[in-house]
């Protein structure tokens, strides 16, 4: 059956350094799948490549088995695949009901719906946002604008949401309860996540790909990768190291 | 959103800013000439003039010498047994400014005529204006043929035009020397545009041949490359007109480059302009209208020069002169009126035939307000630091459509 | 609501009544005429410079474009100017997208300083037409409107009937800004301001939205540009330079970026200051740069701007204290 | 055209590209400087140039002053100036959010303020401004003659942008400078006191503006339309030079001279005018960074 997501061969360089080299991704309907690597191995790069926000030296990205490459960011986004960011990005100058409405504008015609808020009330439900409706973004808590973000993307009902260190500055309390957030949303729509907190990945990912300096050294199932000599040795290493 | 710390800090900046304000306000406190005192209901003039902007020099030097005319009329009596008042009105070298000072001149001072622009295209702006609406508007010193061109009605300009300027230059190459060969080098302003193009007309009639033909932008820095494309094809004169400061610029490179004074020809000469050539300019001939170095001038031509440079510290030239002679040509013509009366003062205007009163050189306006033209050419002979002595080396009169101006600067 | 309401039909009605008040001095009603003048333009700037958050140095040059667009073909061509309005406001539209492509490119600042790259470029380029621009000596003579009856009468649109014209202009100029502000496209152009980035990210296509902006932006300004010709009766490049840019701006920044009051505020009180300031002309380049520096460190925000945000703060702390309670 | 003619028409265009060149530079690298490390994009910079211009013409053309000892009260006298600035127009945007467009708007005012101080005081007692030559005479270069002033204000110029040069590259605070230019953050985890560099390259920059507007007037006759013209190419030139590089800011200065000067030998000046304006937008559009940008 067709994948969700299929990255063939994909090139970027920047004067010369390859940030990544012929890196072929491919998921699964309903996998989850996740990406490690040290700090500059390509993963933003990957996401950035993939969604359009980078024009690609070579390679072709197929979403649901259609072409999106070297398609506009919001086309990517209006055919499904839609990404967030390392920094969290919500208007902050907006209340919430805003920042969803704006969010749903460009999609509800194309699932017809007849208001850009139709489904906006549950998601608030089910990422606890409810009471902080009026409020301006701005004055949310991280957890709460990370939340935001995500009731952001899944209005528009994507096939596949791309999260860029979805926990980045959360504490331990928040990293779990973002967790089981994330666990209960595998149902509705494809998740590739990139995280560098290996708990994340583990408890979320049925897959794993490995990425050091745009190449993938290793995919397979967390508990494989850990095993992973070459992982180790590349990586994993050096997270035990600084983590001790 | 300011950080409070900032906040603080902007308040001392509000403080400085106030401080500047203070220190302006301070600069700018200059004594306003009081107002004439004579019996009965002034009769208002509304003189329209740079007295900020680009061109306030003119606007204010001009505008002084139009006051001491005020005063002096108002002093012997006033006209029709009324003080004439002089209404300053500031169009900040703007014409669209112009354009509304006017309209405020007219709908709320209810000024029986008005005047005062040095420069064109505020002149023209008050042009359309008085045109369209039928306020009688006399030009002192504005030299784009446009502003008497065929069908005017209600304008009348005392400065010949500049087209007439080019003829007049050439007419002097001529005399000086015939078939002489001249270049030209000049900025892109409408004033020497029209110029040039009278001069550029007479000069195929008059077997003169132009050898170089140089137009800067507004804001050139630098001529001395120009100066040496002129060098190299070595004329017998150079016409020389910068705009601004860049007047200056030009003549000194022309002069470094081994040109002779005696070959330099200035289309007109104001009095700071003649002070910035310099020593090294002696030698070198201007155009001009009025000049305190003119020989024969009467006393009221004295007397404005000698109040005029109690006043300013410099004397006047021939934008202080026609400004002067412009309230004394009202004068006139309202008592020739008899009445204050627009269309009245308008057809005193139109048949008045009298003349200049500093120089006593003939006062008549064609069908379209055009004066009688004529032009001095002088030879710088010293220049000191306020003051300058030159030399009358030709005289010419002429009639305004001698040469067809309007088509020349339409 | 419904006072909001009653105070708006109030606002149109005064609109329309002040030029009949005015009308015993010409003076007085010129200042008006001019003042609905920067109601227009300022309004359309504010779409862009309020709501997109793009500073357009521009856009008195683009003024200048459907000014000069109009008068030609009125003076040169006996267009009638109702036919030629909409035709110079299109030039200055399409120029004005043209101009604004930079901005695709150029994030705020540099996107600013591009702007007044281009403002003196477009005032150079008017001088260096005179053709079509009458060069620094400017077009005069510029006659008013003429309105055409049946049976091929027709008489000038002069005097109190002209600023009704302008009124009338300037209502619909805040009434669009204002219906264009609530749409869809309004709610992203807003977004595009705050973030384009997360919005492109959100599916919504910045580059279009944009270049609309501008488009609608620069219509305004063209329209101004007509009406001022005629107007005023006289135009020259100096009309058109960036001071005017900056003035329209610095109406929009006193009023209140983003708001739709906020620019009509801000031209009632500063459009006045040059007619009315005549007998100080020495200072008034200091006042009106003083007011800028006073604009961009005391009033970010603008006046109306400001109001309108500590009214919000205070109900939002309310709101706040009452959850609290509860 | 004759040999001689062609000498004469070379010389004139490399001395006038030189001189002319080398003035915009200087003001160009104190523009670049200022945004290069505060962000403080100028605006009113062309006014603190013919500040400077018409200070030195006062103090020489009214009080009769040296041109030397006038140009050094002036230079001097500068610092003072540019101290207050910073604390009270400068300082206190620090940390406001884009600041640079804050600065800009301001500076915008700012400049709107001193025309209308210059008009009513300097623009009331002429249109224009000119010094005696300081040094009077020409040197024949070949069959070119230059004038020995324009030959000491060229001079000058040179080693004022080699000085600036050697200091930005040798002496400490010139390299905590530039290490400000390329990479703030990195500078301020370096431990550069940020704060006490933004202060001195605001004076530094004000210093080469005003040394600029003092070789102006020495080389030059100027008026108050100088002003706005100089912003202009000041800004032009660091934008296609790249902010905060003085070696762009230099080397466009050049070119930008050069080609003031020869464009009229095969086009007429006016598209000069034009030109720089054009390339500034294309520049701007193809690599904002500027071409200088590291």
């Amino acid at each position: 059956m067709t994948k969700v997501l299929d990255a063939r061969g994909l090139n970027k360089s920047f004067g010369g350094v390859w940030a990544l080299k012929d890196l072929s991704v491919d998921q699964a309907p309903g996998e989850t799948l996740g990406m490690i690597g040290p700090n500059g191995s390509g993963k933003t790069t990957f996401i950035n490549a993939v969604t359009g926000h980078l024009a690609l030296d070579g390679g072709e990205v197929f979403l649901d088995g259609k072409t999106i490459t070297g398609r506009k960011p919001h086309v990517i986004a209006q055919a499904g695949l839609i990404r967030t960011y390392q920094a969290v990005r919500v208007y902050a100058q907006l209340p919430v009901s805003e920042n969803l409405r704006v969010a749903g504008l460009p999609h509800f015609r194309r699932l017809g719906f007849s208001d850009p808020l139709d489904g906006a009330e549950d998601l608030l439900v089910k990422l606890s946002l409810k009471e902080k409706t009026e409020a301006v973004a701005g004055s949310l808590t991280l957890f709460e604008q990370r939340r935001l973000e995500l009731a952001m993307r899944l209005i528009s009902r994507p096939k596949l949401i791309m999260l860029d260190e979805p926990v980045g500055g959360l504490n331990p309390g928040e990293i779990r309860e973002m967790i089981q957030l994330l666990k209960g949303l595998r149902a509705e729509c494809g998740l590739f996540v990139i995280e560098h907190t290996m708990k994340v990945i583990m408890e979320l990912a049925d897959r794993v790909v490995v990425l050091v300096s745009g190449e993938m050294i290793a995919n397979g199932a967390p508990a494989a990768i850990l095993q992973d000599a070459n992982v180790i040795r590349q990586y994993l290493g050096a997270v035990r190291a600084t983590s001790r | 959103m300011l950080s409070r710390d900032g906040k603080e800090a902007v308040l001392r900046s509000f403080l400085f800013t106030l401080m500047i304000l203070g220190f302006a306000v301070l600069v700018l406190l200059l004594p306003s000439p009081a107002a004439a005192q004579a019996k009965g209901e002034p009769i208002k003039i509304g003189w329209i003039s740079e007295l900020s902007g680009t061109w306030s020099f003119f606007g204010n030097t001009g505008i002084t010498a139009a006051q001491i005319a005020e005063e002096e009329i108002n002093a012997n009596g006033g006209v029709l047994g009324r003080p004439l008042q002089i209404i300053p009105m500031d169009n900040r070298t703007d014409p669209a400014q112009a354009a509304s000072a006017a309209r405020m001149l007219d709908t709320q001072n209810k000024v029986l005529a008005l005047s005062g622009p040095t420069s064109s295209d505020t002149a023209l702006a008050v042009y359309g204006y008085a045109e369209q609406n039928q306020v009688p508007f006399v030009v002192p010193v504005a030299a784009f043929p446009r502003l008497t061109r065929p069908g005017t009605q209600w304008t009348f300009r005392l400065e010949p035009d500049a087209v007439g300027w080019g003829y007049a230059i050439v007419k002097f190459v001529e005399k000086v020397k015939p078939g002489a060969s001249i270049a030209l080098i000049y900025s892109d302003f409408a004033l020497q545009r029209a110029i040039v193009a009278g001069l550029k007309y007479q000069a195929e009639r008059s077997g003169v041949s132009v050898v170089a033909d140089i137009i800067f932008p507004q804001n050139a820095t630098d001529a001395t490359v120009q100066a040496a494309q002129v060098k190299s094809k070595n004329p017998d004169f150079v016409f020389v007109s910068g705009g601004g400061a860049f007047d200056v610029t030009i003549t000194n490179q022309i002069l470094d480059l081994g040109f002779k004074p005696e070959q330099i020809i200035h289309p007109f000469g104001a009095v700071k302009m003649i002070l910035g050539w310099g020593p090294r300019s002696i030698g070198s001939y201007y155009g001009t209208f009025f000049d305190h170095s003119l020989g024969g001038l009467n006393d009221y031509a004295k007397g404005l020069i000698t109040k005029f440079t109690q006043r300013k510290g410099y004397v006047p030239a021939y934008i202080e002169n026609f400004c002067y002679a412009t309230v004394y040509l009202i004068k006139e013509a309202l008592e020739k009126a008899g009445a204050v009366d627009r269309t009245k003062f308008r057809d005193a205007m139109r048949n008045i035939n009298t003349k200049e009163i500093t120089t006593g050189i003939p006062m008549v306006f064609d069908k379209n307000g055009a004066r009688k033209e004529f032009m001095y050419f002088l030879q710088m002979k010293e220049v000191g630091k306020e003051t300058y002595k030159s030399q009358e080396a030709f005289y010419i009169e002429w009639n305004p459509e001698v040469i067809p101006v309007y088509q020349l600067a339409p | 609501m419904a006072y909001r309401r009653a105070a708006l039909v109030g606002l149109v009605i005064l609109a329309l009544a002040l030029p009949f008040l005015f009308s015993a001095s010409r003076f007085y009603a010129f200042i008006l005429g001019v003042t609905y003048l920067y109601i227009l333009w300022s309004s359309g700037m504010n779409l862009l410079s309020g709501f997109t958050g793009l500073m357009p140095l521009m856009y008195a040059g683009l003024a200048g474009v459907g000014a000069y667009t109009t008068v030609n073909l009125v003076m040169k061509f006996g267009v009638s100017f109702w036919l030629a309005m909409p035709a110079g406001a299109l030039a200055a539209a399409l120029v004005g997208v043209v101009l604004g492509l930079p901005s695709l490119r150029l994030r705020g600042f540099y996107f600013t300083l591009s702007g007044l790259v281009i403002q003196t470029a477009l005032t150079m380029l008017f001088v260096y037409i005179p053709q079509f621009t009458g060069g620094d000596t400017g077009i005069s003579q510029i006659p008013p409107p003429l309105i055409s009856l049946p049976g091929d009468r027709s008489f000038p649109l002069a005097g109190v009937w002209l600023e009704e014209a302008l009124a009338v202009a300037a209502l619909l100029t805040v009434y669009v800004v204002h219906r264009v502000t609530q749409s869809t496209l309004g709610k992203y152009l807003v977004a595009i301001r705050e973030d384009d980035l997360l919005t492109e990210a959100l599916g919504i296509g910045v580059t279009r939205y944009r270049v609309l902006a501008f488009f609608i932006s620069s219509l305004f300004a063209g329209v101004g540009g007509a009406f001022y010709a005629h107007y005023v009766g006289f135009v020259s490049p100096r009309s058109f330079d960036v001071l005017t840019s900056l003035n329209i701006w610095l109406i929009v920044g006193f009023g209140g970026q983003g708001t739709i009051l906020g620019p009509i505020v801000g031209a009632v009180i500063l459009a006045p200051i040059p007619y009315l300031m005549q007998e100080f002309y020495l200072y008034k380049d200091i006042v009106y740069g003083s007011l800028i520096v006073f604009t961009t460190i005391f009033l970010p925000r603008g006046v109306y701007g400001s109001l309108l945000f500590h009214r919000r703060t205070r109900t939002s702390a309310r709101g706040k204290s009452e959850a609290a309670r509860s | 055209m004759t040999p001689e003619g062609m000498l004469l028409n070379g010389l004139a265009v490399i001395t006038t590209g030189l001189i002319v060149g080398a003035i915009f530079s200087l003001v160009a690298a104190g523009v670049t400087i200022m945004y290069g490390t505060i962000w403080f994009p100028n605006a009113s910079n062309g006014q603190f140039f013919i500040l400077a211009a018409l200070l030195m013409w006062s103090l020489v053309a009214n009080w009769g002053l040296s041109p030397f000892l006038a140009a050094v009260v002036v230079i001097a006298g500068s610092i003072p100036f540019s101290l207050i600035l910073e604390k009270f127009l400068v300082r206190p945007f620090y940390n406001v959010p884009n600041r640079n467009i804050v600065y800009f708007i301001m500076t915008l005012g700012l400049a709107q303020i001193f025309a209308g101080a210059f008009t009513c005081t300097y623009g009331r007692w002429s249109d224009q401004y000119s010094l005696p030559a300081t040094w009077p005479g020409v040197i024949m270069l070949g069959p070119f003659p230059f004038p020995r002033t324009r030959l000491l204000v060229l001079l000058i110029a040179l080693i004022l942008l080699a000085g600036l040069f050697a200091f930005l590259r040798l002496h400490r605070i010139g390299r905590a400078l530039r290490a400000v230019f390329q990479n703030r953050e990195a500078a301020i985890l370096r431990g550069v006191d940020v704060r006490r560099i933004y202060r001195f390259s605001f004076v530094l920059a004000m210093l080469i503006i005003t040394t600029g507007g003092v070789l102006f007037a020495l080389a030059y006759a100027f008026d108050l339309t100088m002003a706005w013209n100089m912003a202009i190419i000041a800004f032009a030139i660091m934008i296609v030079g790249g902010p905060g590089s003085v070696l762009g800011s230099v080397v466009i200065g050049m070119i930008f001279g050069f080609t003031q000067a020869a464009v009229s030998l095969f086009a007429s000046p006016t598209l000069a005018a034009f030109s720089y304006l054009i390339v500034m937008l294309i520049i701007l559009l193809v690599k904002p960074s500027g071409l200088f940008a590291r």
